[in-house]
């Protein structure tokens, strides 16, 4: 299935765009995702950390993504 | 009464401090954020806030929801602002009102060390010889 | 730079964070005591506070002191009030500015925790069947 | 020698005025002035504490009085 992903802060910079697409075999987890995108960016690889939220909530590696979902790259916050 | 909002306009101390007033408030404490003219000894310009903002609210919110719970806070107001800021601006205020003086300065130090972890809002240093996300490298 | 004052006047938060804004500044932390409608269960109708006022002042230096020195503060801002409050009026206001937030938050608690403790100024507390010297009795 | 005293809060109540003159015997401690002032007035032994400032400083029990001395009762406080 194809995840839309938005992107924000420093991996807005590291995909060089707000958004991007990728295929991935379903099921999908977050963990995969994650390792599909570090692979094919590997700038993300040198980050603080990289956390994920699904439909505006943090998920855990182990969660599994539908198709449809809103999937956000949270790069490390520096709010306040 | 919570007031949670994230403002891409100059945030206002006195405003934050009458949304949380209250006749059985004992206490009031306001925290505000500013951006220093430095970090690290390097000289900052401006600052950059960028946020996903209906999530950085729904977090927002989840603060919220444990200051009421763990402190038996009658009021919270948090501002979050967004865009470029100059040195002296103030990037964030949160103000907490209490019966008791105590629960105030204890529930407004934990939402603001906890927005600082959680809530997805990134803010990028601005030099003049170059920018840096925050906290994004180790 | 310090702004301790006794005032019979109304106080005003915004006067008081602006009084300690500074480039230097990353947070500032502001502690607003406000009068309750009730204590201990019974209804508070109004404060009357007074003072030994030069007296007050140099207690209040005192605790500037020691937030200059113990927390390397940048600003701090002391007012009092004096006279008969309402219900929701502001007795004292301290805001103290710190190049991080940490510092802000310790020191005004300090400040207000001493100034209860040393500061010679007295509450009575106004009901409608009688007046009370706070916490003169045991 | 003559201590004049000023007074706050609940001592102005118990003393029945702003101020009172003491007449006590040289040297007089804060100690001694206290003792003196409890006695005339026996209502002070019902207080949390009292305190007392010497020329706008609290001064302990040994401290000795000197003539012309500003010297203030100080009752419990409750300011903030």
């Amino acid at each position: 299935m194809k995840i839309n992903i938005v992107a924000f802060g420093i991996a807005k910079e590291i995909i060089n765009s707000p958004e991007c697409s990728l295929e991935v075999k379903t099921p999908c987890s977050v963990g995969s995702l994650k390792e599909t995108l570090m692979a094919k960016y590997e700038e993300f690889q040198k980050l603080k950390s990289i956390k994920f939220a699904i439909n505006e909530d943090y998920q855990e590696d182990r969660f599994l993504l539908n198709e449809g979902d809103e999937v956000v790259i949270i790069p490390p916050v520096s709010g306040g | 009464m919570r007031d949670i909002k994230i403002l891409d306009t100059p945030l206002n101390t006195q405003l934050c401090h009458d949304a949380v007033e209250d006749p059985a408030a004992g206490g009031i404490v306001v925290f505000v954020g500013v951006v220093r003219d430095q970090t690290k000894n390097r000289k900052v310009v401006q600052l950059v806030f960028e946020s996903y903002v209906p999530m950085a609210l729904k977090e927002m919110n989840k603060i919220a929801d444990l200051l009421y719970q763990r402190w038996g806070i009658l009021h919270v107001c948090i501002h979050h602002r967004i865009g470029v800021l100059d040195i002296g601006e103030i990037p964030v205020i949160i103000a907490v009102s209490t019966p008791h003086r105590q629960a105030a300065f204890e529930a407004c130090q934990y939402a603001i060390d906890t927005l600082k972890e959680t809530v997805p809002i990134w803010k990028k240093e601005i030099f003049k010889d170059g920018a840096v996300w925050v906290s994004a490298r180790p």
